[in-house]
């Protein structure tokens, strides 16, 4: 019943957006008359008619900042990708740089990046790098940590037989551990998209003249309420794109690995 | 013409509105200067990027300025701006406080980011109140004022220029405000510029500085038209322009201390800045052999 | 025996030998305790010759063929090839090892050109190669396809595919054939053996067939159980090429028995 | 040759610390001669050697401070592990609440806590629990991304031998995919306790008059350099403390696992 | 024939059919392409009957297996065990896949009592049992070692020790045998007999060696090439216990000429 099947699909397709769309109008719903009822006073939150109709009124400039954080955003975390998964292969590959650069490592990932903020600031100014710097910081060792999993995640077995064609240690990582951590991989990407949105965000807080991340605290400093709020409309939202993008491409790339298959524990019953 | 970048101490505020009202009237240019006005971070770090050269000048909390030369920061305060302290204890009204003693027991909300809270003792100490007597709320600048229409803290440590609109704007209508006493003094904003820009460009200092005082006089007989030229450079502010204005208004009242009565628009009274660093000596560990001279200077103010 | 064949043995009683296993011992220590797989094995394999190991499960088949491939350091002793000592992984070689080994991310062609691939052998002939190969082993239609759409009898042909791709002087196969019927598997063995002898190069198979051992092999290597140790290299004289007949035949019982026996006395 | 090979398994073990104090030892140098040479000037950061003085000086408050944020962090990773891996099963199980739920975990993630800081404490007050929500929150996501992943990467054929066994979802959540997500629950394990260290600080930094957030705010607050440098090295060990204490977890747990037989492309020559 | 043997015959006629196979087909659908696995397979498996199954290699044996124990649905027909039809897994069963499954977090032991934890059965007997079950197969002293530390024959045995600690009803076998020695498979072929002999459960074998499908059944079923289908039932009458010398029996052989012919047929 290949018709009966495909619309099956179909319809799972669909049912997923409007699921989350039936759920977000209730919330909003039960927001907007928690406001009119004055159980959320306005200076804390304001109504989500009110953000709505800030949100129409400043769309033009707030579209500019936005744009520029994306390109933050996205710059940050494909260094991150990057630099990460180099880092990696280093690691699982040589011994002394584990011992070395690890500790370093795991103390860059714990200082409060804000802490440093200032820092950067006077070294590197207002300019576009300190935020892709600090998008690219807080989205690295989730990335990291999960790649060295991955490209340690691989049968003994499988390796001797890479090394019985001739292939060296790049040879190994090309076609047998990386492909072999790209499920993980990917995992720590949805990570890391997200750590790489605050990431430029709390860039632009640490200075900025421009970017949703300098919109978020001037009108934090001016308590605009409002404009706070239509600020987090739009982070989230472009969240959620970059999001769907690396699961998009998760998709295309690891639609192999048994996760993607969807056939858990569902014998066919 | 010469470019000149001039860095706020944060992100735009009421009181930063004749910078903008300077730009757009052309006080700026008539003295053959082409200002940029940017936003800024905190006062060390805009005391820091002038020092640095990054920046020709910073708008910034003048003791900030001094603490930082205490550490040997190459940089002074080359005018002042608002002169007198702003360094406030407001007060929600309704509440029964009408004294400073009402505030015994109470709890006062306040940031720990801002300079501010280093002097409170000193602060409190000028209106006899012992600092066991209240109980202090840190929390992130941006809830200080919400905390206390929660009800949740009483007043807030916070600078007398923002801070009675601002209470008005999370609902509290009459806020009262309790000076310091006559003993207590700090300055509150100046600009700043670094030592190597005052020994290399003393021409473009006595510039900028006149034109800023011509700004800041016009723009204090015109604040909707200071408001007006903030919002036409910052476009997410409008809708916002009252608080703007109140703010700007507000800190009008702090543009002079006794001392400064008379003299021109800038000029810093070394008898304030001696009370000054007296207190930042004893309450926020100055440097004890630093000179006022390295912390400030008026040689760039134009006789009257 | 014909002619030819005895030329051949007596050329390769001459030529030295191509692989040679040296008082090779292997132990396995984990937590305290310590297995001996391998327990002082000493063997020559000459030139061109196709050796098979029988012995029983967990007798250390696997561990000296792993040795021999340079994939695992001996304890003791060690392996040389042409005379150099094997102390990294051997290259020269077509390898089948005891589990397929096929990655999911690739098709099934794409599996058996991984060879060309890290090899860098020209990707063009190598997928026309690796098409009729697939077509030989009966996989023709499912080149496509993802290992884990194949049963566990394709997966393992699709292995061999892959060892067979490049022109190897070394074969040697964990067996392979383990997850085949009787009759796929003769067929397996006949092709096996047609392209050993255009071919002619070294093979080691470890297979737990006594028959298919003799139908392939010059000789026929006993091991004895854990550890393992040598216990019988019995010279198969059998005409190539040989046929599905000759198993039948007195002398192929014959060796039969004599390995049942060998295998059967421990 | 055991001997010889303890003996270098031992040695391994001994020069990794030394590498890391090394390289410490040298970057300490380099610092304190910049410092002292007014390469650093003191007002951005101060030399080495004030700090460790300010650090004994401080010792004892300090340590009461890492003391309560040390428990902050503790409670919200716990939290957040015990939350992350139960809906990351739910999710796996049951594909509503994954629609229903997942687009608001992302949103969840990527809205700069910074920004939701305010309303907690508006609403939950200055109390222990603020922090350890935000602990919370930062760590939750990772843990719950590589849960799933680590709960959906089985084979088929093990999940039908477990039915077959008579296993229903809880026995084969329990005997076979959790044991087998370990490894890379592990990976976002260490990833979330930096999260989570980065959570009670902020946490901290939003309405606090303790712990080491509180420090650090108030050391930045009055330009107290050295302060805040103490109060960094107090946080980096503390989060150096926690790593640490996951890393000997996960090698307790998962000694079994192809990651940790250390074989990876070395055939024993 | 014996008598006894005869009336346990007449008995199982009379009995209504264990396991019902009516008209079960497969298909696998990927990428737009579909392969039939299998075509319209019926078959009666009688309470207490050994039915072995064998076929060429990726003939939908597997498959077949899978369907029946409630694992896979099939795309037309239905399996009924004891009346009932499956439509989920069959649990009162004993069963061994093609892989070994064995997980590398718990040693040999721990894998082989993962049935009873699973199952709730009383640790202290099943651990004893356990223990007995991996002496038999010859895994004594490899208790609390981890799979990996196994070799591929050892791993099968393990698994097929994992299959029978509990008493099912149903034992099935996916090629359980395959990765073992002659010598090794002959004692596992004996004892499973045993075992089969004292307990009387329904037993499906999937085995390519058709002198061990002989051994142990009392049906041979041979399926055709993919889509498989069944192309002969045959009912081994040979008195039991069998004993490996019976192998060379006159029967024996017949029977093993006419199974190699009807496979070598297709
Ligand atoms: N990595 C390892 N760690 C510990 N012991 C091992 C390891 N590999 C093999 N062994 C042990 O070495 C012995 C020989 O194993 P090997 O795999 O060589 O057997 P085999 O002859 O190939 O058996 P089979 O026919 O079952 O594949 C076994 O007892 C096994 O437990
Ligand atoms: N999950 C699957 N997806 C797609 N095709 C499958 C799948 N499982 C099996 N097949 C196909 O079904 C056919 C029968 O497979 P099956 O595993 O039943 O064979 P088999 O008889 O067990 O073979 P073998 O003896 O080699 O194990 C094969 O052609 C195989 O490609
Ligand atoms: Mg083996
Ligand atoms: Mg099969």
């Amino acid at each position: 019943m290949p018709s009966l099947f495909t619309g099956l699909l179909r319809r799972d397709r669909i049912e997923g957006p409007l699921m989350f769309l039936a759920t977000a109008a209730l919330f909003i719903a039960a927001w907007e008359t928690s406001s009119r009822m004055g159980w959320l006073p306005p200076y804390l939150v304001p109504s989500p008619s009110k953000i709505a109709e800030k949100f129409a009124a400043t769309f033009g400039t707030m579209a500019g900042h936005a744009w520029l954080t994306a390109a933050e955003i996205a710059a940050g975390f494909l260094l991150a990708t990057a630099g990460a998964v180099v880092l990696a292969a280093l690691i699982v590959f040589f011994k002394p740089v584990e011992r070395a650069v690890y500790p370093w490592l795991v103390i860059l990932q714990v200082i409060p990046k804000v802490a440093l903020g200032p820092l950067l600031i006077i070294w590197l100014g207002f300019s576009f790098f300190p935020k892709v710097l600090m998008a690219f910081l807080l989205a690295f060792f989730p990335i990291m940590i999960d790649t060295i999993i991955g490209l340690r995640s691989i049968e003994t077995n499988s390796i001797y037989l890479l090394r019985s064609m001739g292939a060296g240690r790049l040879g190994i990582f090309r076609y047998l551990q990386l492909p072999n951590a790209l499920p993980h991989l990917f995992g720590s990407l949805k990570v890391a998209i997200t750590l790489a949105v605050v990431g430029a965000l709390v860039g632009e807080f640490i200075g900025a003249n421009e970017g949703l991340g300098y919109v978020l605290v001037s009108a934090n400093g001016s308590l605009d309420t409002e404009l706070l709020f239509v600020s987090l409309v739009w982070i989230s939202a472009q969240a959620m794109v970059f999001y769907g993008l690396v699961v998009a491409a998760e998709k295309v790339c690891v639609s192999w690995h048994v996760s993607h298959r969807g056939t858990l524990g569902r014998p066919g019953h | 013409q010469d470019k000149v970048r001039v860095r706020m101490d944060w992100t735009t505020l009421g009181y930063h509105a004749p910078f903008y009202y300077g730009v757009a009237k052309g006080i700026y240019a008539r003295h053959g200067l082409d200002v940029q006005v940017d936003e800024g971070k905190g006062s060390a770090s805009v005391a820091q990027l002038a020092a640095a050269g990054s920046d020709d000048f910073g708008f910034a909390d003048a003791t900030t300025v001094a603490q930082l030369a205490g550490r040997g920061l190459p940089a002074k305060v080359v005018m002042g701006v608002l002169r007198a302290t702003t360094v406030a204890l407001f007060y929600a009204d309704g509440r029964g406080i009408k004294t400073p003693a009402d505030m015994r027991g109470r709890s006062v909300s306040l940031c720990p980011s801002d300079a501010i809270s280093v002097y409170q003792p000193a602060y409190f100490k000028s209106l006899g109140i012992a600092p066991g007597d209240v109980k202090n709320l840190s929390v992130d600048c941006s809830i200080k004022y919400a905390v206390v229409a929660q009800g949740k803290a009483d007043a807030v440590m916070t600078y007398a220029t923002a801070g009675k609109p601002l209470l008005q704007k999370v609902g509290i209508a009459n806020p009262g405000l309790f000076r310091a006493g006559p003993d207590f003094y700090l300055p509150s904003h100046g600009i700043v510029a670094a030592d190597s820009l005052i020994k290399a460009k003393p021409d473009l200092i006595r510039r900028f500085v006149a034109a800023t005082a011509q700004a800041w006089t016009e723009a204090m007989k015109d604040p909707d038209g200071a408001v007006a030229a903030t919002v036409a450079a910052r476009p997410l502010l409008k809708g916002q322009e009252q608080t703007l204005k109140d703010t700007f208004v507000a800190a009008l009242d702090y543009v002079d201390t006794p001392a400064t009565k008379g003299k021109p628009f800038g000029w810093q009274s070394p008898d304030d800045w001696q009370k000054a660093l007296g207190i930042l000596r004893e309450y926020a560990g100055l440097n004890k052999d630093l000179k006022p001279e390295a912390v400030y200077t008026n040689d760039f103010i134009a006789a009257p | 025996m014909d002619e030819s064949q005895a030329r051949n043995d007596a050329l390769r009683a001459a030529a030295p030998a191509a692989i040679v296993i040296d008082g090779v011992a292997r132990q396995f220590n984990s937590r305290g305790q310590s297995v001996t797989a391998l327990d002082n094995v000493n063997l020559q394999i000459g030139d061109g010759e196709f050796v098979s190991f029988l012995g029983p499960s967990g007798c250390g088949k696997s561990t000296l063929f792993m040795i021999v491939a340079g994939l695992l350091a001996p304890s003791r002793g060690e392996v040389r090839i042409a005379g150099r000592r094997v102390d990294r992984p051997v290259t020269d070689i077509g390898i089948v090892f005891q589990q397929d080994l096929l990655v999911d991310w690739r098709t099934v062609l794409e599996n058996v050109l991984l060879q060309a691939e890290v090899r860098r052998l020209p990707l063009a002939p190598a997928r026309e190669r690796a098409r009729q190969l697939l077509q030989q082993v009966g996989l023709a239609g499912f080149e496509n396809r993802r290992p884990w759409e194949l049963s566990g009898g394709m997966r393992q042909r699709a292995a061999i595919c892959r060892a067979l791709l490049h022109d190897a002087r070394i074969l040697m196969m964990d067996e392979p054939f383990g997850a085949l019927d009787a009759l796929t598997r003769d067929q397996m063995n006949l092709d096996l053996q047609a392209l050993w002898s255009q071919t002619r190069r070294t093979a080691i198979l470890v297979t737990h067939s006594i028959s298919e051992a003799i139908f392939l092999s010059d000789r026929v290597v006993v091991m004895s159980p854990r550890p393992g140790r040598v216990i019988l290299d019995l010279r198969i004289d059998l005409p190539r090429p040989r046929t599905i007949e000759m198993r039948d035949s007195a002398e192929f019982v014959a060796y039969q028995k004599q390995l049942r026996g060998m295998i059967g006395a421990h």
